[in-house]
């Protein structure tokens, strides 16, 4: 907490804190838990249109996909403790999201999970990488719940560290909603799930401050086992209890643990609460009350209930062989008060918890972005080192091991542009992430807007329009000037971005303190897009057979700043590749509609990688060659081979489509040019007669797959 | 109409599909929690999941529970038993089926989609499929690397392979003993099979060669 | 009267162990010259028992071993009331 | 020299531990009065080496054990060349 803020306190309070009432403020106050320096920009996103039920403000966003059906979505970073404990910290970080889209009265049917690390050379970013790939498939597996989409990237600036994003949807009807807080007193408060224990005290406190050096050994407290046995117990006892009808409000327990949850659950609507804290079932001895007032301890879920229902509610916990225990009530005073035994501990008003004042850090603009000259490089190395980049290359190692299967919803499964689960018989519902740190970096504002165009690309790719979105914002410390800038450029590149396509947020997630020894990481903002397809229109990015046509949608300029390529040659600088909101928009209602009429065979948008790799994708996914003449794209200005394969323009799309179509698409695309054709086993990239490379699938379908090489297995 | 229970226990979670699957096939199911009465039902499905979390060791704590002793006589009175992923790590670890359920010759999970050939198609769950017959279903599993002590004394039912019903090594996702996939007792009521029949049982899922185990074992109860 | 028993549970001989090959390789990749690698499960239990060799003699066989693929050894030391 | 050792490596006390609590259950369940059961990792391994405790301790660190919840514990007993 800052100096000025324990000024606030006491005199709010007209006294000192004593030692457990300050240990809750502190977890309140604390960046993660209260938003404090985000919350006055998070206000210009738009959050609101026909599409949502809920937006931001409660544990998980609620999107309308049609009369009957709601669907549930939410995002969480669990950067830190990953960092530190990579298999406990991803796995928990999917408990954590998991209870959050649970505690609206959803059942979970699918997870996200757009990671990022330091390069695979050094052994310890293979460490994180091979540990939070298990912790998440091992939660995840365990419970239930398939991981159907993600990212991976790799970047020098996050050496030693790793962003661990886990977005997770739910599905329920419109009327299951239940909401977080109390809207009446007298209320048993009760505790469901594994037992208390000193895992993960200060957890909210340690996300809220950068990492030190030594990380591993000191900050050990703020890591937890994961538990996704008794996960699994509660997302079915939760939905069972909640089916009786009987359960007033539901809140999991987070970050600042059963003093968040239950200060929020009460202090939202005026209310108040007692906590008997000497009840909570305590795994360790000699606990006190201020450990168990903030322990973050994992697997844990508070239901506030009528007294005459408590019975009928306890019974479903006790068919799971769940702990749980009544800690509390809800009172009409607004205040919070804790009891250890027959001691008073606490006695707060409870708006100096829930009501954090925000805090607006001093912000500095810096420009990095400057055009610099694409050197001389020989295109079939140039191909070769960006297909071999771990950026570029399958990530089926990473999918294979995550059950994206279960609950038989999985009709597009991972390795495509978009996932798509089956909803009803006709409609599936299409979900994606996307996150461009490396424009980010170099250009705050267009980097946002590009996550987002480039899951609605993605989305348009398989013929989903889109439904919402939702962010997670993984920044350094909001307290140096550049940080703030980036982070007040990307919210408005996010909101204009959205407000582009008539688009709202429905929740999302601040992450700030993304430092390790002192050097911040690059602005992360990843974007997760829902959206909604006909199952029949569905459409996947493989070439379907020898002769179809190929064309590009969109025009190509010099923007690799950012790009793979500039990555893998070490070239800084550059300009970042630049939203145009209305061509995007354009290009975009002309694939989905060419997807409805059944113009296309295969689509798939242009992104990391350019124009090469993507043709180098649709080709590889389906086991067909091509043929092309890069001098046909459509440019803007002149262009270099290497720059015309590897520039990573946005608003660009690649189709494949019978012959016959050819005129019906024209028609379509304002931006539009045939460049080759599907052909044989080999890539072919000519520039009007010149052959500039040539590869066998058989080649690049080894160096496509080489990811378990770089783990050395 | 037949029903069948599909039995869940806690960490259960292929329950929910495979209820639909089976109806889908034209039967009737019931999710069944582990300490309810099995009575009243034509035969049980021991669904896939991670019953106790896989703990010790897949399908080890469960096979130890009350239920399987009224599962062993619902067995000896011929009525079906199908177990599938864990359900099959269930049956063997309770001595229904012979063999063990190992950790995958690459100790992780693996969720693929896999071609099988149908090596017995008189057990009560296969009498849908012609002998030889080549099927696509999806695997996701850790430990599904079958052993057995003499695999000529039981009863393969299926066999990974490839798309041209090839058995050969690089068929074989997990290590398995002659790339065996799914086996059953000496009479074909009881079989466990590791690839998921429910995950491919809808044309939107990449195959409906699933619902034929179901279809199978709904046929052999009303034989 | 109380007893503390060490229970391990190894693979029969000549059944492959791919956790095991795992680990050794990657204990290799760091550069130790590792010959033979094993990793058999291990229980430490503390426990009441009028007949502790006839129980954890019975617990391994029932369940914390699966005689298919397992043998397995233990240790048993009383403790005291 | 070659060496034989045996390493196991437990979660740090206060750490929940589902698996545990899960087996432990399980054993109660069939009768047994058990009052506390652990499963920590347990390694057998050969190896040569010229300095057999430091690359011990070093394996552990880097890869057997996870400092942040795990303590370790070794025994090396010399096999000759
Ligand atoms: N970047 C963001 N965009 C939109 N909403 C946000 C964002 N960050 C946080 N929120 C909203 O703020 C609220 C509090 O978030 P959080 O503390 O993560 O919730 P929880 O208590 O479930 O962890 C949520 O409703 C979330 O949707
Ligand atoms: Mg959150």
């Amino acid at each position: 907490m800052f100096p000025h803020e324990e000024k606030i306190i006491k005199e709010k309070l007209g006294r000192e804190p004593n030692e457990v009432e300050k240990a809750m403020i502190e977890v309140m106050w604390s960046e993660h838990a209260s938003y404090k320096s985000s919350r006055t920009w998070l206000k210009l996103l738009p959050t609101k249109n026909e599409h949502v039920i809920l937006g931001p403000g409660e544990d998980a966003g609620v999107i309308k996909f049609d009369e009957n059906t709601a669907i549930v979505v939410g995002f969480e970073s669990h950067n830190h403790p990953s960092a530190v404990e990579p298999y406990g910290g991803a796995a928990t970080g999917i408990g954590g999201i998991v209870r959050d889209i649970l505690c609206m009265g959803a059942r979970p049917i699918a997870l996200l999970d757009p990671i990022r690390f330091g390069p695979l050379k050094k052994e310890r970013n293979r460490y994180l990488f091979e540990y939070v790939v298990k912790g998440i498939a091992d939660y995840g597996n365990r419970i239930g719940v398939p991981t159907v989409g993600g990212e991976v990237e790799f970047d020098e600036s996050l050496d030693n560290y790793t962003l661990v994003n886990v977005a997770c949807v739910g599905i329920m009807k419109p009327e299951e909603l239940i909401h977080s807080y109390v809207e009446e007193s007298g209320l048993l408060l009760v505790l469901v799930g594994n037992k208390t224990g000193r895992d993960g005290i200060h957890g909210v406190t340690f996300a809220s401050e950068e990492l030190s050096e030594n990380a591993e050994e000191e900050d050990r407290s703020a890591v937890q086992i994961p538990d996704p046995f008794t996960e699994k117990l509660l997302i079915e006892a939760t939905l069972e209890a909640l089916a009786t009808k009987k359960v007033k409000a539901l809140k999991d327990l987070g970050g600042g643990g059963l003093t968040c949850a239950s200060s929020e659950m009460a202090g939202k609507k005026g209310f108040g609460a007692i906590i008997y804290a000497h009840k909570v079932p305590q795994r360790e001895p000699n606990m006190n009350a201020m450990e168990v007032m903030i322990s973050e301890s994992q697997e844990r879920m508070l239901f506030a209930v009528e007294k005459e229902d408590l019975e009928e509610v306890v019974k479903i916990f006790d068919k799971y062989d769940l702990d749980w225990t009544v800690v509390g009530e809800i009172i009409d005073e607004p205040r919070f008060i804790v009891y250890w035994g027959e001691e008073k501990v606490a006695d707060l008003p409870i708006s100096i918890l829930t009501e954090v004042p925000t805090i607006i850090w001093e912000s500095k603009p810096y420009k990095l972005e400057k055009d610099v000259e694409t050197p001389e490089i020989e295109v079939k190395d140039a191909l070769i080192k960006v297909l071999s980049s771990p950026n570029i290359i399958s990530k089926e190692w990473v999918y294979r091991q995550y059950d994206h299967e279960v609950q038989g919803r999985s009709v597009l499964k991972p390795g495509l542009d978009a996932a798509v689960l089956k909803i009803n018989d006709k409609y599936g519902l299409a979900l994606v992430s996307d996150g461009n740190p490396s424009y980010s970096f170099l250009n705050p504002y267009h980097g946002a807007m590009a996550c987002v165009v480039e899951t609605l690309r993605n989305l348009a790719s398989v013929g989903a329009k889109p439904l919402a979105l939702v962010d997670n914002l993984n920044f350094a410390s909001p307290e140096r000037p550049e940080i703030y800038w980036q982070f007040i450029e990307t919210i408005k590149g996010l909101s204009d971005a959205a407000k582009a396509f008539d688009l709202a947020y429905v929740s999302g997630n601040v992450s700030f303190y993304n430092e390790v020894n002192g050097k911040p990481i690059k602005p992360t903002p990843v974007v997760v897009a829902f959206g909604k397809v006909k199952l029949e229109n569905l459409t996947t990015m493989n070439f379907k057979s020898e002769g179809e046509l190929i064309g590009i949608v969109g025009v190509t300029k010099k923007e690799l700043g950012g790009s793979e390529l500039y990555r893998v040659f070490g070239i800084e600088g550059g300009i970042a590749p630049k939203v145009e909101l209305e061509r995007e928009k354009k290009n975009i209602e002309g694939i989905l509609k060419a997807i409805e009429r059944k113009l296309v065979k295969a689509v798939h948008d242009i992104s990391k990688g350019g124009l090469a790799i993507a043709l180098a994708e649709m080709s590889l996914s389906s086991s067909l060659g091509f043929e092309v003449d890069i001098s046909k794209v459509p440019v803007e200005m002149k262009l270099s081979a290497i720059e015309r394969l590897f520039s990573e323009s946005q608003a660009r799309f690649i189709i494949s489509f019978d012959r016959e179509n050819l005129e019906k698409l024209e028609r379509l695309f304002d931006e539009f040019s045939v460049i080759g054709e599907v052909k044989g086993k080999e890539m072919v990239f000519k520039e009007n007669e010149k052959e500039l490379v040539r590869i066998s699938l058989e080649e690049a379908n080894e160096i496509f797959n080489s990811l378990p090489k770089l783990l050395g297995e | 109409m037949p029903k069948f229970a599909v039995l869940v226990f806690p960490g259960t979670n292929c329950d929910f599909e495979t209820v639909s699957a089976i109806k889908k096939a034209g039967g009737n199911a019931e999710r069944v929690w582990y300490k309810q009465s099995l009575k009243d039902f034509d035969g049980v499905v021991i669904p896939g999941g991670f019953s106790y979390a896989d703990y010790l060791r897949a399908g080890a704590i469960s096979a130890r529970a009350e239920i399987m002793e009224e599962i062993k006589e619902i067995a000896k009175e011929g009525k079906p038993i199908l177990g599938i992923c864990n359900g099959f790590q269930i049956l063997t670890e309770s001595g229904l089926l012979p063999g063990a359920l190992r950790p995958n010759k690459i100790p992780r999970f693996l969720c693929k989609w896999v071609y099988l050939k149908v090596s017995d198609n008189q057990t009560a769950f296969t009498r849908f499929y012609s002998e030889g017959e080549v099927i696509r279903m999806p695997i996701a599993h850790a430990e599904g690397n079958y052993y057995v002590n003499d695999p000529n004394k039981i009863r393969i039912a299926f066999q990974y392979s490839d798309a041209n019903g090839e058995i050969s090594e690089e068929a074989n996702p997990n290590g398995s003993i002659l790339n065996i996939a799914g086996i059953s007792n000496e009479k074909g009521n009881v079989l466990g099979m590791m690839p998921h029949p429910e995950r491919a049982s809808d044309r939107w899922l990449g195959s409906e060669d699933g619902l034929r185990v179901f279809k199978s074992m709904i046929e052999y109860v009303k034989r | 009267m109380k007893y503390k028993a060490k229970i391990i549970v190894k693979l029969k001989e000549g059944l492959n162990d791919p956790e095991g090959r795992v680990i050794e390789k990657a204990l290799k990749n760091l550069g130790y010259k590792i010959e033979e690698l094993k990793v058999p499960k291990y229980f430490e239990l503390v426990f009441e028992s009028k007949n502790p060799e006839k129980e954890v003699e019975e617990m391994c066989k029932r369940l914390l071993a699966n005689p298919v693929i397992h043998v397995y050894e233990y240790e048993i030391e009383p403790l005291g009331e």
